[in-house]
């Protein structure tokens, strides 16, 4: 098929099925034409296109604003079903999720496993053809309302850290999973606790291999940064994203600053540190044609985790002694305490800046990693804490 | 004044540093902040007893008349046990202005229950603007048959919900001048601000025809505020720079403490170095409260400067100290039950009360070109 | 303007850099920048073969016909490679000046020689200030007989001590107006300035009735003057971010070699992180150099904030850098035979050659707020 | 002896003595007279005396501005030497180094070895009764006039690093050693490189005893810990040392930017980082008495560091374009740019700020070290480079 003759197709089915005013059952008939995951093969709800053609669809759906396609890029639950999970699985999760009907969550950091997520202490055990989960997960959303949870555990304590770990599809409605909200230091809970005692995982749930859940995981995790890097919030006001330079300085114009030159100085340069990772972004992206770089993303996500301090910080500095005060009557001041608090979301969550420039000294600039006291060793030997 | 020797104040602090340890809690302060008046009455009259409230009350009432060594020395087990109280509005700015306007009446009235807290008093000094600046100010005063009435609004009043009394700044037909408001006064509407520091309180105050009495002040008013702005820095700072030693405390001990990568995250060098440089920040704040203490002590002629470098130094510090405290800890600092955000919030709040850092900058500028 | 397609131009850029590795080794550079008139006539002759030196003049008049984005990228191999020489001076300001200006005579008498290598030309713009300004000049003009005359000084200006041509600024009966005095005029004193960059060349001209022709230029003299700085800006900015990017490369490579405690020091997270950081910096000054180049090539609506954002975020990324690289080298690079200090004093020269970056964060407000 | 009487004695003493106007061999008379050391015992150009009683004859001496008193804290040779030193070398160097008839180099860090001293490479190997030394030192100031370089090198290389170093004070005026001037980043020459071929050090001196000059050499460093914080250096121009704020608004005033906002913030900034580590060494001696503390002493470098690198760039940008010159004509840009290149003589010098943060963070702090791979391996197998 040509170009052309895609273009045209695309565009007389959304002609055809596209409402924006009526959305339901909009996703299973995108599915159902094959336009969700263009780039996967014909057995699995796609068409084989290379990339090229993909776009195509994309730019048309984009054109009239619908969902649903580019679900191969995007749908990190899918991808990693249809990438590692055993036939079962496949046949039972991957058209629901790409429908959409798969509640899902995250079960990867613990307590005790944040910047070094391979320590993670929560164990599945054999039992029967399955496993018995047992642990303690955190910084979960959405886990009230999953199905299922992405789940890494240890199956073999015995072996060095990275290889004892494996990846379940874990079912979160039984009565072994507990999940508490998890009070954010914004006063906001988008997050939970996820307690697992003696939880079973079906046979069939297991991706990859056992002990391999960590290469599992890196695939997993390339999507996630990727989710984290657009997360960046803006005001809590609900006002639109602080994007470009407009929203800065018509705050100094509203908050009466805009003529003090230390005011003006400092929104320049803050202005310039979002204008120039808007830049390296794009010249990345051009550099890269289509592909992604993980390791280009943690030298943006670095930046972003600057800018949105930074950010927050020019913000108070403009409403002075106004941004002692919170709440709805306050909406300047409830922005820039919101956004001071919620810039550790990016500066720490999703690997902290210190990570972050672990990765870039060490992937992208190629300098040597330290010493790591816990490598060859097994796992239970490992000192936790 | 009397100044205590450094051996008593050093008891001082550490007798007010234990009361605290003991019933000012991280669990106390959180629920301390939920409360209206943001205090612990008990916990208050034990401060009381033990002198605190009347430190800088001279001792004929009813004080220990003591001074901004003292002063300082308190506040920074303050500041490190995050205690909520009238303290800075009350036995700070309000006796401190009362003693510095000289009107023997108002003091015999107001200055003992300051002393032994039973009466809690606060200033208003700015409108909207918060600049605490003479050309902040938003009340006007008139005469009204013997007395005066206040007319306006006044805005950031510490405690104001709870003070007994407030001694307003007002612009009357004379220039500016001092009055004492009582809460329940006709005309008076006091409305809570919410704070994003829990542990402060803070309020509006809008007067419609308030009846005020006049304080009989011996000097140029603004003198008398520019003395208890100058006290409450010292005070600030002080706060400031306790709070910074034990952020950095309790975050040094978690690096020694919090395993990743089968060692303990203080000895990575992003960690310690970051470490180092709080340390390097928190030292230098301690000083620069300790300087101005005994320089406002002394009334020395780097005063200016000396109060200026430390409320922008001490300011600055516990804003970087908190800030880095927070990425150091990680993820578990950016849940609402570790402590490390109420530290964050009180270090925002001491960086705006009594106006910004560029603002004290300029005043050390100009002090020390006044000096050159 | 005829531009070039992105492979060419990496093609013209490529060439010009491995010219460079040849024969502006470092070795060459320190040989070079220690003789009179900071440039090597022979490499010189060699970049004008190449057609650098008439990148920007049009074919009509012996050039390429090319614009910003080939020039950015060419200045990206030039600061990289350290070069000292004059084609800041001549073919890119001179060349701009001359182009915008519009005298076509002028054009027929300089460019052609620029354009070749074979005369060297610059701009006398700024008197002692060195704002860079209309303000800032310190020259005026005077009808003589059927030409100029000039009296005054001008200062800071790049290559004045060798250029054949110096292309002036100065203030006559009419207002600002554009003028083109020889090398040789009599009453024209040229004292060389020492530079900290020595690789920089300038000279403080004096005028004392010095004869010259007035250029008819098309406009207003300020808008030539303004095309030619922004020219000067974009090349510059090309030059900071290919001199960031290969001070990065060195300190990497150092820190991926040099073993201390029994393990390279690009191990130890202090090094590591900083070195992360500079990437940020160089890649930041690499977009915004670039995109500079863009919106100039293509005069578009940005224009303005481009050139003043690439101004500033280029300079101070390249002073950054190379600050930070002589820390992370160590003792070696506290020595006058490491090359570090040589890009950091380039980079100090760079941060004031045309205002300073304060005065370009202020351009930039401007233009989003004019774009607001 | 009483306090006063000691006051009277050293009084009477200078009065009979001290003409500033005729300085050639007072310090003779200075160590004679046992005012030179007084805390050093009696045996050894001392009196005996207390701390107390030593700072009542500090206080004279510099009352009148005469030298050559307290040199038991100061004289980093003459106390190296009778802390450590064979009675033997004792005997030939304590009272010539009091009068300073003897010049004395460091030789300490070597191209391969700055923040890790402990990795030298110059060798001591035994011959006949004393050594034999070859390597290379650097960084070394008044090596061409020196008469003995303390010299730390290694002597042992099947144990680990600390334990196969030995301390020697090494005859610099013979063959085999070699002074170059090395040129600094400011184009001065204050250093030298110290090239060492089979130069020969007699058996006694060795201080301390063989392997064990790591710590002779600890003793040593602090010392050269202190005259390094003291000799961060003023302007080129040789205006007075940029001390307090004067200096640097007298600065701004010259140049016409002393009303400039943005500056004064500056100069209020960087003022107050010079002040503030005043008062903090201040307070740091009054809380330690009359000792000193090494790692206060960090805190200080490392304030230091900032300080003048802060300083270096407000001058700079005080002086806009001004700093593109250099040169007697152009003095203010001479110190901007000279101090802007010589504050890296403290930032890296004397352990670099990075060094520093560690000790801090270790000593001061309390953390934890950094696993060390040179550590408990034998130093032949160490990686070098």
């Amino acid at each position: 098929m040509t170009d052309n003759q895609l273009r045209d197709e695309v565009r007389a089915w959304l002609a055809d099925n596209w409402n924006p005013e009526e959305r339901a059952g909009f996703l299973a008939k995108v599915v159902e034409a094959r336009w969700a995951a263009p780039r996967w093969p014909v057995e699995w709800f796609g068409r084989g296109l290379d990339d090229t053609q993909a776009r195509i669809i994309e730019r048309e759906f984009a054109a009239v604003g619908a969902p649903g396609t580019a679900q191969d890029r995007t749908n990190l639950w899918a991808n990693t079903v249809l990438a590692k999970g055993t036939e079962a699985l496949k046949h039972q999760l991957v058209g629901r999720l790409l429908r959409n009907e798969v509640g899902m969550c995250l079960l990867y950091s613990e307590p005790g496993a944040g910047s070094d997520l391979a320590g993670i202490r929560t164990r599945a055990d054999r039992s029967g053809d399955g496993w018995v989960v047992n642990g303690q997960k955190v910084w979960t959303s959405s886990a009230a309302t999953a199905d299922y949870g992405m789940l890494i555990a240890r199956t073999d304590w015995d072996v060095p850290k990275h290889r004892g770990i494996s990846f379940f599809f874990l079912p979160m409605k039984q009565p072994g999973v507990e999940v508490r909200p998890l009070r954010q230091i914004t006063n906001e809970a988008h997050f939970n606790e996820v307690f697992i005692t003696d939880a079973a995982v079906p046979p069939d749930n297991l991706l990859g291999r056992e002990g391999e859940g960590w290469s599992v995981l890196q695939t997993a995790l390339a999507y996630e940064r990727s989710v984290m890097g657009e997360a960046a919030r803006g005001p809590r006001s609900g006002a639109k994203e602080a994007g470009g330079a407009a929203p800065m300085v018509a705050l100094a114009r509203e908050a009466g600053v805009l003529a003090d030159p230390l005011i003006r100085q400092d929104l320049a340069r803050v202005t310039a540190l979002r204008q120039l990772n808007a830049l390296n972004t794009a010249r990345a992206k051009a550099d890269l044609g289509q592909g992604t770089s993980s390791s280009l993303m943690s030298l943006g996500k670095l930046a972003m985790s600057r800018i949105l301090h930074e950010e927050a910080r020019l913000r108070t500095a403009m409403l002075g002694a106004g941004s002692l005060l919170e709440g709805p009557d306050h909406p300047r001041a409830e922005d820039a305490n919101f956004l001071s608090l919620n810039a550790y979301f990016t500066s720490i969550g999703g690997g902290t800046d210190q990570i972050q420039r672990n990765i870039i000294g060490e992937r992208v600039l190629g300098l040597p990693k330290e010493p790591e006291v816990d490598r060859d060793v097994a796992f239970r030997e490992v000192r936790g804490g | 004044m009397a100044s205590l020797s450094p051996e008593e104040r050093t008891a001082l602090r550490d007798g007010f540093a234990r009361l605290l340890a003991d019933r000012c809690t991280e669990k106390d302060v959180r629920r301390t902040m939920e409360t209206a008046s943001g205090y612990d009455p008990a916990l208050w009259g034990q401060i009381a007893a033990m002198g605190v409230t009347g430190l800088l009350v001279d001792e004929a009432h009813g004080g220990a008349g003591a001074g901004p060594l003292e002063l300082e020395a308190v506040m920074e087990a303050a500041g490190a046990a995050l205690l909520g109280s009238p303290l800075l509005s009350s036995a700070v700015l309000a006796a401190t202005l009362l003693a510095a306007a000289g009107d023997e009446a108002a003091k015999a009235r107001l200055l003992p229950g300051i002393a032994d807290g039973s009466l809690i008093a606060t200033l208003a000094l700015t409108g909207d603007a918060g600049t605490w600046t003479p050309e902040g100010m938003a009340v006007t005063a008139a005469p009204a048959g013997n007395g005066w009435t206040l007319d306006g609004h006044a805005s950031f009043v510490t405690d104001g919900q709870t003070a007994d009394r407030v001694l307003v700044a007002a612009n009357g037909p004379g220039g500016l001048a001092l009055f004492e408001v009582e809460r329940e006064a006709s005309g008076l509407d006091t409305a809570a601000l919410p704070t994003f520091d829990h542990t402060l309180r803070m309020a509006r105050l809008t007067f419609d025809k308030v009846a005020a009495q006049k304080l009989d002040a011996t000097g140029p008013a603004w003198d008398a505020v520019q003395a208890a702005l100058n006290m409450g820095l010292v005070a600030l700072a002080g706060e400031q720079a306790g709070g910074a030693r034990r952020v950095l405390e309790m975050t040094v001990d978690y690096a020694k403490s919090r395993i990743q990568f089968g060692r303990p995250i203080g000895s990575f060098q992003a960690i310690k170095h970051m470490a180092a440089d709080l340390l390097l920040e928190s030292e230098s704040a301690t000083s620069a409260a300790r300087n101005a203490a005994r320089a406002l002590a002394e009334n020395a002629p780097d005063a200016k400067a000396a109060i200026a470098l430390a409320a922008f130094a001490c300011a600055d510090a516990y804003a970087t100290t908190t800030a880095t405290a927070i990425q150091m800890h990680g993820g578990i600092a950016f849940t609402w039950d570790h402590p490390a955000h109420l530290y964050l919030r009180r270090a925002r709040a001491g960086a705006q009360l009594f106006g910004n850092s560029n603002h004290y900058r300029e005043r050390y500028l100009q002090a020390l070109e006044a000096q050159a």
